[in-house]
């Protein structure tokens, strides 16, 4: 079999339960592939790992994957089997902040790492200054977890809908008590957990075809993930995963970003746009993705 | 006189035939430039320092020359043809480093005077070191092409602290100046307060020893995010980590200091009905100095470490640990080694004061009244 | 720090029991060390009075105990049985009363104080002022002869001179009872002569108790109103003998026969302890 | 041992003193948010009652002491010690790397001093730079270090036993310097009236000089390389040992799971300073050390 | 380590350039020492000549630079200027053949060390075998008296004790040439005499050249076939005294005239190296 290596961007999690599916159910054996999953962790940058040579494919946002290759490691999106981005805003009704125009004089919670350029792009798009003072934002880099909310250091803080989000809950936050703003919604969202591989690599054509087989299993896993959130929970423990309920819940959260794999040009230019915005690249890209991987695979 | 062939310059010349052989065999390929001049700077500085014996001054000088004279024409010839290096450039490289060493050894050998003359050598010596470490790493990266992402080369770094210095400024402002000095004076000061508690009060001596001893454990990840939560996220709760980081260092190291004093020195003491304290500051604590700025000096560099590892937590959008995890994300590297560059200095900085101080406070210790 | 050294509060003892005049009695006072290969009897069943203002010398084999009784009037060791009175009352009791000035066999300077400092030391624990510890120093270092190495450290002097810091450093302190184990043994004859005069001089004006270890029997005959010879393994007490020499002494009445048939009896005493037949 | 029973009396007091404070602690830090939690729910519990809610928060700021106790027995008692679950699991895998890396770095560290001490050139070249190494961050590092040796294969074990040794190499080198230059002038000066080589005076006077320091370094060392061992398991994708706990811990907001790894940690490191101590008073006790 | 202690190779000197006899040939030798507050000068212009056999004291007052002079010839000092050879050698050439064996002015026993270890070091860097080394520790053990110490820590013996243990590891090294910094300073009369005797049996046996710093001044007749009497600030040799005593010396020669004569001679040479005008 071929082998492939696969560099998650986090830890064992339902936010890849696709691909735990399709490596338990044995799609890619099916595809004559052995794929080895390396989780990820706060400070693995699967960029780094991909072009150390420590990994075939990765997962990663498509803002981190564009930076990355302004900066010479010419990644390229294969397949971007999220449709939608989970991440959100959300702040407590009973606090300072409602609307959109209520950000001004309040400390925001931002992940970094990668993950900030939504929340700038956005903040670019309000106009609103993120150096703190009275007529802008103070930008908190927020740790793991829903901390900042429970002891207001942040008046709103960042979730994904299908984690930190029910951590809040679980903590006692019931859902009509938070105001929530989504990326996705408000028509902000960059693309998030796409598939890239180095550009140079695509030029083999056995490469190539591995890849295609790849891309094709592992929807087939996403798909069946999203048919069975137990079993996919199950996939998840399988493979490390903590906490089946939180597990359970998660994959059925995911399910609802999933796609079909195919990445949508709009949102693409949408995220290059913002990051050119915030100079976090200096030039357009060019050949940053293709759909021959996916034209293949997903007939 | 003519003196033996020291074994670095012997490979010298080895390295340095070697490699010409191999620059004939490999002509043409389009790999750097440069080689030749470089093979035969190192093999006449080589040659030159030999013949030389007896006047190591001199020798040293010419060694220098020949090293980074090589090493410089090195670089030049690389740069343009980066990931193309062949053999042929790595045994030059090696000779030069080569030269380089020999000219170090020839330099610690030297025993000038004047105490001016020892200073600066004293200086010369690690520079010259360091200074390898840098241009290996630089040759190394850019010979072999490895990506800017995994390892940038010291210029980029160089050039990237010069374009940042604003920011850098803010984030050691930020991480060394509060963060770090106040953790580190908090936690040794406790720490040497813990120690003295427990070395008055035997309970506390069985007790707080055994759970100091867990604070030693508490990992800073762990410890972090908690302390984040009790001391907001700025500047404080990194100090805390400092505080906790550095505690036990300073407690064991006073409370094994404190029981160094000699006998005979503490039945001195004893004939003057002296009382514990007394006899604490004029005999105990000067004795345990030595171990007391062992943990000082230790402190120093631990509590850098704590304080940037703490920003990967809560922070606000400053700080050298904050902008070490977020330039990451961004692929900066550049700008990650650039931080790092700061730390280092900072941290060799702060160990060569308290090393200094150490030596002014325990100038009668063997240790240092040996040499 | 051991089970001597650590602060019990010493049991009431009523002062004063016997003869205000006894600076030290002991009665069946033993001492044994432990060590790795069996116990060491010290001192064994040793019964000595000393007066107020006697000057009593000790002399012996090396190893017979005279450092080790030392220590146990000091309070440095406890005697494991019989009883030992300092002043009437406890060791301890008068240790922690600072009733005694103990000149250490070894110099046991501070290497990071200078000569000066290390002189000042026993004067700073008790409280003295700065004006009065300068003329202390000052005249103590004068008193041992190392005015001018005020500032040396302990280092930078010769064996003999660390010595004499030392000696500097009890004379300093001023207590009534002095405790010297051989504090003139690394010095000349002449220096030693000096000293020996100095001591007796002193001794003579403040009416100070001093108990004397020394090597020497010259030195233990010239100096002391009584001599203890002592004998080792177990370590013991085998002659007391009062010297009754005049209080005036010049240096040569150590050629009068009074002196030397003293010093006979106390070199026969020694050599009784000795194991060598020679 | 007979230092161990006249410790349990001191040590339970104080531990006992630190138990009420941690609840009084849990009061402060859980209150505010219980008290938003009660006036969104519209409740007023009495005085009593808000304690106890503080005090079993699911996911309390500070948990209490009892929250922390039940997790930590749950996953050291009632789970297969080599489950996934268990702490002992944990701590065994973050304790293996820690030896491993304490092992290395304490054997590198004493080369360096040796070195160091013998060698100008080399207290003068290398000493600078070994300080220098210590204030790279190595959670900035690791993360490099364990992708480089990944991608040339080597996983598990190793890469994290490696930045135990760069943390715990650092105290023992500094201390064994300090130590092998502690002899007496005057010793030293005899050993040269022997003309002994510098093996032989390394052997027979600076080794043995040096053990105090060295014991102290080492107590120091072993702390950090469990501190390195820790770090380390989180770019290795957190599967195992107690870094991947507190890690998982904090990445689902579970404070009592990393209060329990926290404790379990502690405990490790607990056992591996007193082995340290231990070691040192066996040694110093084999030298004919006269009891303090 | 200071510049002493590092190793370079020593400079190509021809063997034997003076007479085959001289030990010890020291000519024009100054010594200056930089402290914090000047410079001392611990010896000054001093010119020697020591011959193979000899058995040379250095007398002087506390200070004067008779250690510093042993450490000069043992090269554990360098002289500031003058010239000084070792049985034709450096004293660098001297020392890495093992010339000599030191007895330091205090014992600098290795506190780790039990007494038969400490005797037993210089044995092991000489690497003799065990059996070997066993059977010389328990000799020289014997001589200075200490059978039945063997597994004592130094902390465990008496003053006088750790100075013998010193003395006998210096015997067990046995080197041609003896330097003994005062090693009977904490001794009695009694082991003294026996130790006095001891030794110039082994002097007289072995044809060792032996330099001997003492303060004692019988002692230093007794012993000697030549007296060196130094004089202290600036340290100097002010009298070299041949005392041209029979080689058999039983104690009582101590009485002899031909004895005191030399004795009072060396007294007032002393004496005027002090500032005491008593
Ligand atoms: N701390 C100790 N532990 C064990 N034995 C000891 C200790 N101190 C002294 N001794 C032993 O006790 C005996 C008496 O020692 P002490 O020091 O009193 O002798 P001393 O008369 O002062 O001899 P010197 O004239 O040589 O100083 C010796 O045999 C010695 O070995
Ligand atoms: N390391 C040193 N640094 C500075 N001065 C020193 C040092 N060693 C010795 N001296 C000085 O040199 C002089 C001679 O000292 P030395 O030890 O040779 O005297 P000594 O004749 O052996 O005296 P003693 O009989 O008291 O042992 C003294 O004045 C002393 O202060
Ligand atoms: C430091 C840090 N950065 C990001 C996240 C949040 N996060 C949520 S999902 C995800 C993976 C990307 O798909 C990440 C990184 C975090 N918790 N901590
Ligand atoms: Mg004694
Ligand atoms: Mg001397």
């Amino acid at each position: 079999a071929d082998k492939v290596v696969l560099q998650l961007k986090w830890v064992a999690q339902g936010q890849f339960a696709g691909y735990f599916v399709a490596k338990e159910k044995g799609f890619y054996e099916e595809e004559g592939l052995d794929v080895e999953i390396k989780n990820g962790g706060p400070d693995i940058a699967p960029e780094q790992v991909i072009a150390g040579g420590g990994a075939d494919v990765i997962v990663t946002w498509m803002a981190a994957g564009l930076a990355a290759r302004d900066k010479g490691v010419k990644l390229v999106n294969i397949a971007q089997p999220y449709a939608k981005s989970g991440l959100e805003l959300i702040c407590p009704k009973d606090g300072p902040i409602q609307t959109e125009a209520d950000f001004k004089g309040h400390t925001l919670g931002v992940w970094f790492f990668g993950n900030e350029y939504p929340f700038y792009a956005w903040m670019h798009k309000l106009g609103l200054p993120t150096e703190g003072g009275p007529d802008g934002v103070t930008v908190l880099k927020q740790s793991f977890d829903v901390q900042p909310l429970i002891q207001k250091q942040a008046d709103c803080i960042s979730v994904m809908t299908y984690n930190e989000y029910w951590q809040a809950i679980d903590a006692g936050f019931k859902p009509e008590d938070l105001v929530v703003f989504n990326y996705t919604e408000l028509g902000n969202d960059l693309l998030e957990d796409g598939l890239y591989v180095i550009e140079d690599n695509l030029k083999d054509a056995a490469f190539e075809d591995k890849m295609v087989r790849f891309v094709r299993a592992s929807m087939k896993g996403w798909k069946y993930a999203v048919d069975n959130p137990e079993e996919a929970a199950e996939a998840v423990m399988e493979a490390g995963g903590q906490d089946e309920n939180h597990q359970q819940r998660m994959v059925g959260e995911v399910a609802k970003l999933i796609g079909d794999g195919k990445l949508d040009p709009v949102v693409y230019e949408r995220t290059t746009k913002a990051l050119l915005d915030q100079k976090i690249i200096t030039k357009e890209p060019e050949g940053a993705y293709t759909t021959a991987i996916t034209d293949k695979a997903l007939q | 006189m003519r003196a033996s062939l020291p074994w670095q310059i012997a490979l010298v010349l080895l390295a340095a035939a070697a490699g010409g052989v191999l620059q004939v065999a490999a002509a043409g390929d389009g790999g750097p430039g440069n080689i030749w001049p470089a093979l035969g700077l190192i093999a006449l500085a080589a040659a030159g320092a030999w013949s030389m014996a007896g006047k190591p001054a001199a020798q040293a000088i010419l060694l220098f020359i020949g090293a980074h004279g090589a090493a410089w024409l090195l670089l030049n010839g690389v740069s343009g043809h980066e990931g193309r290096a062949g053999p042929s450039f790595y045994l030059a490289l090696v000779g030069a480093w080569l030269l380089a060493w020999r000219c170090v050894s020839v330099l610690s050998m030297l025993k000038p005077a004047s105490l001016g003359g020892r200073r600066l050598l004293g200086l010369i010596i690690p520079l010259i070191f360091g200074a390898w470490v840098l241009i290996l790493w630089e040759a190394i990266v850019r010979g072999a092409g490895i990506p800017f992402l995994l390892l940038p080369p010291p210029s980029a770094i160089a050039e990237r602290i010069g374009v940042s210095t604003a920011v850098l400024a803010a984030d050691f402002r930020q991480t060394v100046l509060k963060a770090v000095l106040a953790g580190y004076i908090i936690g040794c000061a406790s720490g040497f307060i813990a120690a003295i508690a427990a070395d008055r009060f035997v309970f506390l001596r069985r007790g707080l020893l055994p759970i100091g001893n867990m604070a030693a454990a508490l990992p800073i990840i762990g410890v972090a995010p908690i302390m984040v939560m009790w001391f907001g996220f700025d500047w404080p709760s990194k100090a805390a980590v400092v505080v906790i980081m550095t505690f036990f260092p300073m407690l064991v190291n006073t409370v094994v200091g404190l029981s160094a004093s000699g006998h005979m020195e503490r039945d001195l003491m004893r004939t003057y009905a002296s009382g514990y304290w007394p006899t604490l500051v004029k005999l105990r604590l000067p004795a345990a100095m030595p171990f007391i700025f062992n943990a000082l000096k230790i402190n120093s560099t631990l509590a850098l470490i704590g304080a940037i590892v703490a920003e990967f937590f809560g922070t606000p959008v400053v700080g050298m640990g904050f902008r070490i995890s977020t330039e990451v994300g961004r692929m900066n590297i550049d700008m990650v080694w650039a931080e790092i560059a700061v730390a280092a200095l900072a941290g060799t900085l702060f160990y060569g004061v308290v090393a200094l101080v150490e030596r002014a406070v325990t100038f009668w210790h063997p240790s240092i009244r040996g040499g | 720090m051991n089970a001597i050294a650590s602060h019990q509060p010493a049991p009431a003892i009523p002062i004063a029991q016997g003869g205000i005049a006894d600076v030290v009695a002991a009665s069946k006072l033993s001492l044994v060390f432990d060590t790795n290969d069996g116990p060491v009897q010290a001192l064994s069943n040793v019964d000595l009075t000393i007066g107020k203002g006697e000057f009593v010398s000790f002399i012996g084999p090396s190893g017979c105990g005279k450092t080790t009784l030392l220590r146990v009037i000091a309070d440095l060791e406890k005697p494991t049985s019989g009883t030992i009175m300092v002043n009437g009352m406890t060791p301890e009791q008068a240790r922690e009363r600072r009733a005694y000035g103990y000149v250490f066999q070894a110099a046991a300077l501070f290497p990071w104080r200078t000569i000066a400092d290390n002189v000042a030391l026993p004067l700073e624990i008790m409280g003295l002022s700065k004006t009065e510890r300068a003329e202390r120093i000052r005249r103590t270092l004068e008193l041992v002869n190392l005015s001018g190495f005020e500032k040396k450290y302990p280092w930078q002097l010769s064996g003999g001179m660390q010595q004499r810091a030392s000696i500097a450093r009890a004379l300093a302190f001023d207590a009534d009872l002095l405790l010297m184990d051989e504090p003139f043994g690394a010095l000349d004859e002449i220096v030693r002569d000096h000293l020996n005069q100095q001591l007796l001089e002193l001794w003579a004006r403040t009416n100070k108790t001093i108990c004397f270890v020394t090597h020497s029997i010259p030195e233990a005959v010239y100096l002391s109103t009584r001599i203890v010879v002592m004998s080792p393994r177990p370590g013991r007490v085998t002659d007391v003998i009062d010297t009754n020499l005049p209080l005036e002494r010049p240096l040569d009445i150590r050629e009068s026969p009074e002196f030397l048939a003293i010093a006979a009896r106390v070199r026969d005493g020694l050599k009784a302890g000795h194991s060598y037949e020679d | 041992m007979d230092s161990f029973r006249s410790k349990i009396i001191p040590v339970t007091t104080l531990l006992a003193v630190l138990v009420v404070a941690w609840y009084a602690f849990a009061v402060v830090l859980n209150g505010p948010f219980q008290r938003d939690l009660d006036r969104r729910a519209g409740e007023t519990p009495g005085q009593i009652e808000f304690l106890m809610r503080t005090w079993s928060q699911p996911k309390p700021t500070l948990p209490a002491p009892h929250q922390v106790a039940q997790n930590f027995y749950k996953s050291t008692f009632t789970v297969k010690p080599w489950s996934n679950r268990s702490l002992i699991y944990h701590s065994w895998v973050t304790l293996s790397s820690t030896f491993v890396g304490f092992v290395f770095g304490a054997a590198l560290g004493i080369l360096i001093a040796v070195g160091i001490v013998h060698f100008a050139s080399l207290d003068r070249s290398l000493m600078p730079w070994i300080i220098t190494s210590q204030t790279i961050p190595i959670l900035a590092i690791a993360p490099m270090v364990v992708v480089v040796f990944a991608s040339i294969g080597i996983t598990g074990l190793f890469p994290k036993a490696l930045i135990s040794t760069y943390l715990s190499f650092f105290p023992v080198a500094v201390g064994m310097v300090k130590g092998l230059r502690s002899p007496e002038v005057m010793h030293l000066d005899l050993m040269r009236t022997y003309n002994a080589t510098r093996p032989q005076v390394f052997w027979k006077l600076r080794a043995p000089a040096s053990l105090p320091f060295l014991f102290a370094s080492m107590k120091v060392a072993v702390a950090a390389s469990l501190v390195g061992a820790i770090v380390a398991e989180l770019p290795t994708g957190a599967v195992a040992g107690i870094g991947a706990k507190l890690l998982n811990g904090a990445y689902y907001s579970q404070t009592i799971d990393i209060w329990a790894a926290l404790v379990a940690g502690s405990l490790v490191a607990v056992m591996l300073v007193a082995l340290v101590g231990l070691a040192g008073r066996i040694t110093d006790r084999a030298m004919g050390g006269r009891p303090a």
